[in-house]
């Protein structure tokens, strides 16, 4: 059982469940009045985005792999967050 | 009840007798799709203008004078003489997939496919367009009718596609006899997921999700027509490479002195 | 494997051919061909006064619209005897096969439907008969690449005891040709063309019923004479 | 699906160590060609999303309270828990502890049919109370997304299956086809990471 808990993935996965909980806070604090509100979109889509960094990195196992793969995903990851805030923020 | 064509090893008869290429057929029905799809495309855009396709929400005028346009009735003659040719295009997947070591329960759910294919997905609708041409008399309703009824079945004609597509993306994958790239069976399970998702059009008159829609057609219309593509370009180099041995009017092997072609021994 | 199956088939031809001369002579619709021309009204007034000879027609075609498949699966079964690198021509030719029928199947239908109510509004009366005709008339284009398959593959068998003789390959090609103009039916609605016009409609039978009893006769021989010889399953 | 792996299993095993260093593509290539396209499509969808949200952000806002956060948020946590239990799994079967994989791959398996069911819950009242996806843009961008997901997951449930049987039938297990079931599950749960803050989250 200690092993389970002092593995590294385990601790990836407690912080990513924080930071799920955490921004699901946020929104309902944040958005409770349903306004456009940009502080809580940042937030929440930095986190999302920081999550999917971290399960394609610890989970899918890219931090050991060839460079290509690393771009690409991370790529993907940084492209499209890109995109959606500048979608986000261009419409406002 | 695997039926690898279990090539026979020795090298193909030097002596090849007879010139003429032994993969005739299989060029000729290839070389049919070029042509076919040309057709296909030239006749509902630039001739008739059925695509893209035009709003489900356009006002009936609109659909009533677009209903009575003479093009109509040439796109749906050109249509009428050439939808024999898709056919001839589905059976070169099926030649590749006979080649492979899957069962052949997955060229049968392809071919069967096909069949219901084309009758839902092309003739069904080209005849909707075409009557409406045909006769000026029909009422607005009448002819609003076949125009939903058109679009629908040509743009929302999911499941037939997506059996085949099926068939084939997982016989590529199972297929231990390296046919076809297995990174084109992931990309055909792809392309199949993603007609699943024009299943929206029957629901939205307007929008992405339409069926104009960006969602609905134009995405889904990149993906299609880059796979398209890609597939024949995989089938033909499968033609290509198939080794002469393999074929299954492959010359006499000298080992058993045959004194003719028995029938078609070799498969 | 012996040969006995494929010739129970083929003799299920015959009165499959019988029923639907039968058919064809009774159908109301036929005798003469309605003409294109008529209006909406003039349509629905015709079903009206038909319905017993159009329905009948109708159910008994429902029944026997396929009867004909296992003359075609019997070609199939021979083309794939042919001597061409893969069974390409065979798929085509099945698929082909089952397109054409299930057009006929949706004329048959419509027809159906025209009379099964015949108050209906004289708009959707016409309608369903237009549709009837387009399905029934105008898609050739399977029935000949389904012939040109044929063709080819008796045209690339250059073995010296060739399946089928030349003539058979030529005479199929030559059907192409005289079933080709019926598609024009949806152009015109008068003229030779129209689809109860000589060259659409009246040709288009002829041909359909000489190409039948040929091929009948054809396979018949090449039946015969592959006796004991293995077939390849596509 | 276990014959997908055969042909390469035992030579990216060994090789495997050897490749450590200059970094190793885990499962089957063909498999990320698959995952990254699937990533790109998806993609598409949510810039899509994004646009059109940004023409009607008034209509987006009000159809968005009307979703539940909560099982939302529980879901996450689900597919978050059962992609740990996969990669423990992984880990575990690639180190040759068979039992301590086979556990992994069960407990994550468990954890994605919850997802699912839950789905079913959040959806059922939805659709009852008349939410559909004829209803706005909102709620057809969020039943076919979602859909989407769920195929999906259902597909990626039948994958786990098959890795748990290789675990249990062939000895050694192809590591290679585990690591590619494993990848695939993985990026059900990345979409669903994203899906989770464009339709429940943002504001």
């Amino acid at each position: 059982m200690t092993s389970l808990i002092r593995n590294p993935l385990t601790i990836v996965w407690a912080l990513l469940t924080t930071v799920t909980v955490a921004s699901s806070l946020i929104a309902i604090d944040g958005g409770a009045s349903h306004q456009i509100n940009t502080t809580v979109t940042t937030v929440v889509l930095l986190i999302a985005a920081f999550k999917a960094h971290m399960v394609i990195r610890h989970f899918m196992e890219v931090r050991h792999a060839p460079v290509w793969l690393k771009a690409t995903t991370s790529g993907w990851v940084l492209g499209l967050f890109a995109l959606l805030l500048g979608f986000y923020f261009a419409a406002l | 009840m695997a039926e690898a064509p279990k090539a026979p090893t020795a090298p193909a008869n030097p002596a090849t007798s007879r010139c003429r290429n032994r993969k005739l057929d299989q060029w000729i029905a290839f070389w049919s799709v070029p042509f076919f799809f040309n057709v296909f495309g030239l006749v509902f855009v630039p001739l008739s203008w059925m695509m893209p396709p035009r709003s489900p929400s356009s006002p009936t005028p609109h659909i009533v004078e677009f209903m009575h346009s003479h093009n109509l009735l040439i796109a749906c003659l050109i249509l009428t003489l050439a939808y024999g040719l898709a056919p001839v295009s589905n059976s070169l997947y099926l030649i590749q997939v006979k080649r492979m070591s899957v069962s052949p329960a997955f060229r049968y759910s392809m071919m069967i496919g096909a069949i219901t294919g084309a009758i839902v997905g092309m003739l069904f609708p080209m005849f909707c367009f075409g009557l409406g041409a045909f006769r000026p008399g029909y009422s607005p309703a009448v002819l609003t009718m076949l125009y939903d009824f058109g679009y629908l079945a040509f743009i929302g004609s999911l499941g037939c596609f997506c059996v085949m597509w099926m068939a084939f993306g997982l016989a590529i994958i199972l297929d231990e006899n390296n046919i076809l790239p297995k990174w084109l069976g992931y990309y055909t399970i792809w392309q199949y997921v993603t007609e699943l998702m024009a299943a929206p059009v029957w629901i939205a008159k307007s929008g992405p999700f339409a069926w104009n829609g960006l969602m609905t057609f134009w995405f889904a219309m990149v993906l299609y027509v880059s796979w398209q593509i890609i597939v024949y370009v995989c089938i033909f180099k499968a033609i290509k490479n198939q080794p002469e041995s393999e074929l299954d009017n492959a010359p006499p092997q000298p080992a058993p002195a045959a004194v003719e072609v028995p029938s078609r021994a070799g498969a | 494997m012996n040969t006995r199956g494929q010739r129970i088939l083929l003799w299920t031809a015959p009165p499959a051919v019988a029923l639907f001369v039968l058919a064809y002579l009774v159908f109301p619709v036929f005798s003469p061909p309605l003409s294109p021309t008529l209006t909406p009204d003039q349509v629905a007034a015709f079903f009206r006064g038909n319905v017993t000879g159009i329905l009948g027609v109708a159910i008994l075609c429902n029944l026997i619209a396929c009867s004909l498949v296992p003359l075609f699966a019997v070609t199939a079964v021979q083309i794939s005897r042919a001597a061409t690198s893969s069974p390409v021509l065979t798929y085509a030719y099945v698929i082909c096969v089952g397109v054409g029928t299930t057009a006929f199947i949706l004329a048959d239908y419509c027809w159906g439907m025209a009379a099964f109510r015949p108050d209906r509004d004289p708009q959707l009366t016409s309608l369903l008969n237009d549709m009837a005709w387009f399905f029934f008339i105008a898609p050739v284009g399977t029935i000949m690449v389904q012939n040109l398959c044929f063709a080819l593959s008796v045209y690339l068998d250059d073995r010296p005891d060739p399946i089928f003789p030349r003539w058979v390959a030529h005479f199929n090609v030559a059907t192409v040709a005289l079933l080709a103009p019926s598609a024009f039916s949806i152009l015109y609605k008068s003229g030779p063309l129209a689809w109860n016009g000589p060259l659409s409609f009246t040709l288009r039978l002829t041909t359909f019923a000489v190409y039948i009893a040929v091929m009948f006769w054809a396979l018949l021989r090449a039946v015969k004479q592959q006796g004991d010889d293995r077939v390849v399953l596509a | 699906m276990t014959d997908v792996a055969e042909g390469s299993a035992t030579g990216v095993d060994q090789a495997q160590r050897a490749a450590d260093t200059r970094g190793h593509v885990p499962g089957e290539a063909s498999m990320w060609f698959f995952v990254i396209g699937d990533l790109l499509i998806f993609g598409v969808y949510f810039v899509g999303y994004m646009y059109f949200r940004g023409q009607n952000h008034q209509l987006f806002l009000a159809s968005q309270a009307r979703l539940n956060v909560d099982i939302g948020a529980i879901n996450t946590v689900v597919l978050l828990t059962s992609s740990l239990f996969v990669a423990l799994g992984t880990a575990a079967a690639r180190a040759g502890n068979i039992a301590a994989g086979l556990r992994g791959f069960w407990i994550g398996l468990a954890f994605g049919a919850a997802f699912p069911l839950l789905k079913m819950f959040e959806w059922i009242p939805e659709i009852t109370a008349g939410l559909t996806p004829g209803t706005n843009l909102f709620f057809m961008y969020y039943y076919v997304m979602t859909g989407m997901h769920l195929c999906h997951v259902a597909l990626g449930l039948v994958i786990l299956c098959f890795v748990i049987r290789n675990l249990k039938t062939s000895i050694p297990p192809k590591i290679s086809f585990i690591e590619t079931g494993a990848t695939y599950w993985h990026m059900v749960d990345v979409l669903w990471l994203v899906l989770f803050a464009l339709l429940y989250l943002m504001r």
